[in-house]
């Protein structure tokens, strides 16, 4: 643990203007700049390896050492145990320096799972892990839907046999994200078979290279491979690897879902009512094929963009909602992944509406042709990953109407 | 379903008390029996109203102190969007949002002699207003309905403006003309000569709005709000302030509307359970509710820009009317679905939102007129 | 019963084209010609009267003693026995002539109920209704829905109790269109308790004008009052009044909801496959506020007109369909009741879209002015009355997919 | 589900029977299985495919039977329609609508050189033709792409076309091109000087567009089809012919989708029932096949207005080919959110009909040109 950088920030009591000063010289000295030009992340093209990965170990381990890793996190495992706005002064300082891209796994890590462990692990399990995850040597995916289960979580069939004081898992688990260059699953696993299916339940920590783990890739739409499929055969697991109580893993499942969904985060984005740019790939697109003055073209180019401004904003309702205690939190997270599996299959739909038949075709290696493509193939993601549409009505029509 | 309803989180204690007196003052002087009521009326507003409503501070809360203006919090557009979200929650008849766009309008524009002669009796409810803008058509371009031609220093003014809400009981209209010099705006008494105000049928029930005919009406240099050729920025924050408070009494009846609906899907029931709990209406409950939430998400970022006087507030002014305007009739219709044939009836209140919320979609500019409004906001 | 006109036409075994050239020459000589100027009817505008329809019974009375009325109805019961060609011939030819306007209990007489009563009823109630029904003397509504039950059948409360040789009749119906003018009502009723839901129900002809029928009209939203709610009194019934089968009235009931949806008709339209001029109301609310060149309108003007088509098209096809025997009847019907209710609500919306401000006033008396208007106010009455979207749907889900 | 999946409820025996022979053809020469194979090859057709079908008369059915045509029932293009829906369902590859475009095109405006040099040998699937008429951007207007230039009773090609179906195994190309006399049709070799042919990637992993550059192509008097500056009325007709058949492959391909899925939702399980027996999911499917039975219903009528040429033939393939366009689209997308992941995944071939059906909307016009059209032959 990194007990001088705490001592630096919070033994001293140092005011925010203080923390934000020190932050923004630490970052010039230790990080690269981020290219201005480098594009955003396009699914289908940002293949990782487990190699490539080890470059953005170094930068995370760096902002470790620095006292920047964890922010909010207790200290007692790592974390600098600062405050939100804390962590919001220093995402404003690092927007333009270049952090670690663990890619989707890095999202898993830092926004789902550490936080679902900090909510039910046992204090030993997060003195074990959490300075890892901190340090860049563990990153963590879920192991959560299965190939028979995907909406529903007690048709989870996998299962952790009691053997002495060891647990055996068997089964297969699917979509789990970046999963071929991590370092841990977390995975749900059914442990009694004699209680009511939701319950009976537990979450195990899994070392991704240990024997009797098989990860395969699930080839995508996209051409690319992100998610995973895994399956376990006679894999040896403690009672140190247990996350929360045994036979309790529903009650850390909607924990999960919360943070899953986006919602409820510890350092609320600080979406700023203003809106961005207008939607700028699509008046690329337009103006690429020569239909920005194309009345139609632009109707539909100016409803994504009040889209992304008005999911933008429902989102920092949906959190401001939950931080209120306004509601259950689970059902109310459910709004911000309905806007995103709903307003994102409709906006990946007007690109190619506005592309027409130009979208549709582009040479060998031009990303820009292949952009609107790529992003139409992705449209469903958010409406079907992490729970479907479907499950998100539910969700609102059950917990919070 | 969520308990809290306001626009925004983060309303203040005193702001939170105007919001319940308001609405007290709603259920005790216009509750909807009243307001069904009215519709039948020549005039549509009740004896009395206007001036009520005034001493709660209505039409004062984005005047000027020295004129008679002032707001709870000091913050005018909040505070008037409060009082909007609660009178569309009632479907509240007569001239709130014109009324507060012609007094914001002179309190920044106008004369002194304008200000003195016009504002105290806005601000007390004693003198009534609206805004000349909109063609008879429907098209909002500021300028295409009314024409103003210069003699000699004086304007003559000419053309047919239509969906001007209340002028049948204004004393004053704000106009705003095009004019060689370009778009210039004048304060004119309803009485002035030339000046025809003709009451029409509308789909919505609960507010009236008539066409407004000028022929040869004469303006002199004292009826001019603001510079002769330069109120193009003017307009603008009329606009978007007229835009802001619209939006913000959609979102009121939206959200009365749908909390009706759902407790009908609790309480009605077929093949022996409740019709919420059948997943098909579960379903668009859920979607309904998620239109609401995004709009009262957007409406509260809109009214703080314009609070502000931030630089994008036109253009989040207008990505919340296109925004709202849409989903304030997915949701009336919605809403219309999940009482099937009882919501086809008169007496049931649900085709009054229905017809509200409608009108409210093309007032002050359709969504597709906000959308091509955003894109030209961006150069493009 | 006219033996006279039925000997006319079958018993000769007469050539369509001989009945077509007689049918054109009985009608230059007995009915007037249509106005091509009437418009259409728009509901909300189109209010009768009891005294009013008496000149509608004339004409029907004319097109019955003539041998034109039920040309495909049995001999037996005052129909002609003649074949759907023969029908279609005898409605082309009388395209131009002013036929009897019944209003909505028009539609439900002739093409709902009577067309049930043919199916289920005994020969002894068809003798003494049916030849009524022809020449004008009965209009009959369905009395179906009831306050408390609207899509679910098995929720009618409304009941007929057993009382030496007759029934008494208790209850309230509701959404009967045109009660206020009609002369009987088909009424369900539950008599029996003791059974499941669905079964114990029986149909029954109730007088409207007979002693403890009380006729409610139900204001629409469009002001008009075309629905009507009816309050059962200590009705008495003879057993002459029962239509099909005591406790059965379930069977009935499915086939009258094919009727209702439009399908299976005897005479099917014979919707040419071609289009008819582009959306006329629509193109002329476009040209009336100067947006006949706007291309967002026109895209809205063409979908609408597409829609029109398609839905004519899709008519033809389940028409074809039901009477090949392809599948269940009234599952394939909810086809195109779900056509007419998802894609009239569209079509009541678009005008709004096209008219935006401009169609939302109108000059007191301005029909042009008010029929957008009037039209989006009854936009959802496809979507709701007869059986919501929702019950199609279940009807496409369970008995086709 | 309805059992009848054809397009018409009135084939002929022959008809029919000429369906089940297709669709065994189909099965056994290039099933799915081989479909996938073929993404991967650089022609993206297999050897011999085009030559088999053209044994089962996939290109005769609209040439003259002087030059090798003929169809099963004398009825050209409801043959060819049967033929095309049972392409759809089988995601077949190779230019069957470009090639009976260029055939019946040649068939009604070639000199008789060209017909007998080309039409025997398409017939006999011996030689290869595609169509070039839009732009690289999509833009479908008839001329907008090429543009030929007179010099002295011959003609120089200039422009570049987009979107060219399988012109990188076409021997011949039948140019569209604008000039000052008006609309002209040429038929060129692709081996001509100055033609570059440039495969492109797609959406689409079934089908392969390139895009085709002309550089001062030559073109003789001879190569001209029809009339110089005459070509409307054949281009008109071209259109039509080629949207009715990409409309008939699309209504296959959205039949064999939904059945798909359909058997999925009865068979997936979740919450111990059928996913499909969930109201969600059962009246998702609902709507859906509400679409694919009304896009069988409106492509027929439009099948059968361009067979029997009648006067609404143009508009009524318009129409179907926007309603058809968009309703393939929202069919694949609803198919995939009841598939779920196992959707997303490259092995599964749900994507396959997404990527083709999102091609059909919009290759021949994509809907929104279509409407557009529409007003414009009404005369709007």
């Amino acid at each position: 643990m990194s007990d001088t950088a705490t001592d630096r920030h919070t033994a001293t009591g140092e005011s925010l203007d203080a923390f934000r000063a020190q932050a923004r010289a630490w970052l010039a000295a230790n990080l690269e700049r981020r290219d201005p030009a480098a594009a955003g992340r396009l699914r289908g093209m940002d293949h990782k390896t487990k190699e490539g990965i080890e470059a953005e170990r170094a930068i995370q381990r760096k902002l470790f050492e620095g006292g920047y890793a964890g922010i909010t996190w207790p200290t007692d495992y790592g974390g600098q145990g600062l405050t939100a706005a804390h962590q919001r002064a220093f995402d404003e300082e690092a927007r333009d320096y270049r952090l670690p891209d663990f890619g989707v796994a890095g999202g898993t890590t830092f926004g789902v799972c550490a936080r679902t462990m900090l909510a039910h692990a046992s204090p030993a399990f997060l003195a074990r892990h959490i300075p890892r995850i901190l340090r860049g040597e563990e990153l963590w995916v879920q192991f959560f839907s299965e190939p028979g289960a995907g909406s529903d979580l007690a048709g989870i069939t996998t299962r952790a046999t009691r053997d002495g004081d060891r647990w055996i898992l068997n089964g297969s688990k699917i979509w789990s994200s970046g999963a071929y260059y991590a370092d841990y699953g977390m995975c749900l696993a059914r442990t009694n078979w004699d209680v009511p299916k939701h319950r009976g339940l537990t979450w195990f920590a899994v070392k991704i290279d240990q024997p009797g783990v098989t990860v395969q890739p699930v080839r995508e739409i996209n051409g690319d491979a992100e998610f995973c499929q895994e399956f376990f055969d006679d894999v040896e697991l403690t009672d140190d690897d247990v996350i929360g109580e045994v036979d309790h893993g529903w009650t850390v499942a909607q924990t999960m879902l919360v943070f899953e969904r986006g919602a409820g985060a510890e350092s609320p984005p600080r979406t700023p009512p203003v809106p961005g740019p207008l939607a700028p790939d699509l008046v690329a697109l337009a103006r690429r094929l020569g239909r920005a003055k194309d009345p139609v073209a632009r109707q539909a180019i100016a409803r994504a963009h009040v889209n992304d401004f008005v999911q933008a904003q429902l989102g920092r309702r949906i959190g401001g909602l939950i931080r209120a205690g306004a509601g259950d939190g689970a059902g109310l997270a459910s709004y911000g992944k309905l806007a995103a599996g709903t307003m994102g299959a409709l906006r990946a739909r007007l690109a190619m509406e506005i592309g027409r038949g130009g979208a549709l075709v582009w040479d060998e290696g031009d990303v820009a042709g292949m952009t609107p493509a790529l992003n139409y193939l992705n449209g469903r993601i958010m409406a079907i990953a992490g729970g479907t549409n479907e499950m998100q009505r539910n969700g609102i029509g059950e917990r919070v109407l | 379903m969520i308990g809290v309803v306001d626009l925004d989180l983060d309303l203040t204690e005193d702001q939170e008390l105007f919001r319940q007196t308001t609405a007290r003052f709603i259920e005790a002087s216009c509750p909807l029996t009243e307001v069904r009521a009215l519709m039948d009326t020549s005039t549509g507003l009740g004896d009395g109203y206007l001036r009520q409503a005034a001493e709660l501070g209505w039409f004062a809360m984005l005047l000027p102190e020295e004129h008679g203006g002032g707001s709870i919090s000091g913050e005018g557009v909040r505070d008037a969007a409060i009082v909007a979200e609660e009178r569309g929650r009632g479907l509240q008849p007569g001239p709130f949002v014109p009324m507060n766009v012609v007094g914001f309008a002179l309190g920044h524009q106008g004369s002194e002699e304008q200000k003195s002669k016009v504002l105290p009796a806005l601000a007390a409810g004693e003198a009534t207003a609206t805004w000349v803008l909109a063609g008879p058509e429907g098209d909002w371009r500021p300028g295409s309905a009314v024409r103003a031609a210069e003699r000699a220093g004086s304007f003559e003014l000419s053309g047919t403006a239509g969906l001007v809400q209340d002028a049948h009981v204004a004393d004053w209209l704000l106009v705003t003309a095009g004019s060689d010099a370009g778009l210039t705006q004048f304060l004119v008494p309803t009485s002035a000569p030339g000046v025809h105000v003709e009451p029409q049928r509308s789909l919505d029930l609960t507010r009236r709005f008539c066409r407004v005919r000028f022929e040869r009406v004469e303006a002199g240099p004292a009826d001019v709000v603001g510079e002769v050729g330069g109120a193009d920025d003017a307009v603008e924050r009329q606009l978007r302030l007229a835009v802001v408070l619209l939006v913000a009494e959609s979102v009121g009846a939206m959200d009365a509307d749908f909390q009706m609906t759902l407790e009908y899907a609790k309480a009605r029931t077929a093949f022996g359970r409740p019709i919420g709990s059948f997943q098909a209406v579960k379903h668009q409950l859920a979607d309904t509710s998620l239109a609401l939430e995004a709009s009262k998400a957007v409406a509260a970022a809109a009214i703080r820009a314009v609070q502000d006087d931030r630089p994008e507030a036109g253009e989040v002014a207008s990505i919340a009317k296109a925004y709202v305007g849409d989903a304030g009739i997915d949701l009336a219709q919605n809403c219309w679905q999940v009482f099937g044939g009882i919501g086809y009836t008169w007496d049931h209140d649900q085709h009054l939102y229905l017809r509200r919320l409608t009108t409210d979609a093309s007032l002050y500019g359709e969504p597709s007129w906000h959308r091509e409004r955003i894109c030209a906001i961006h150069d493009l």
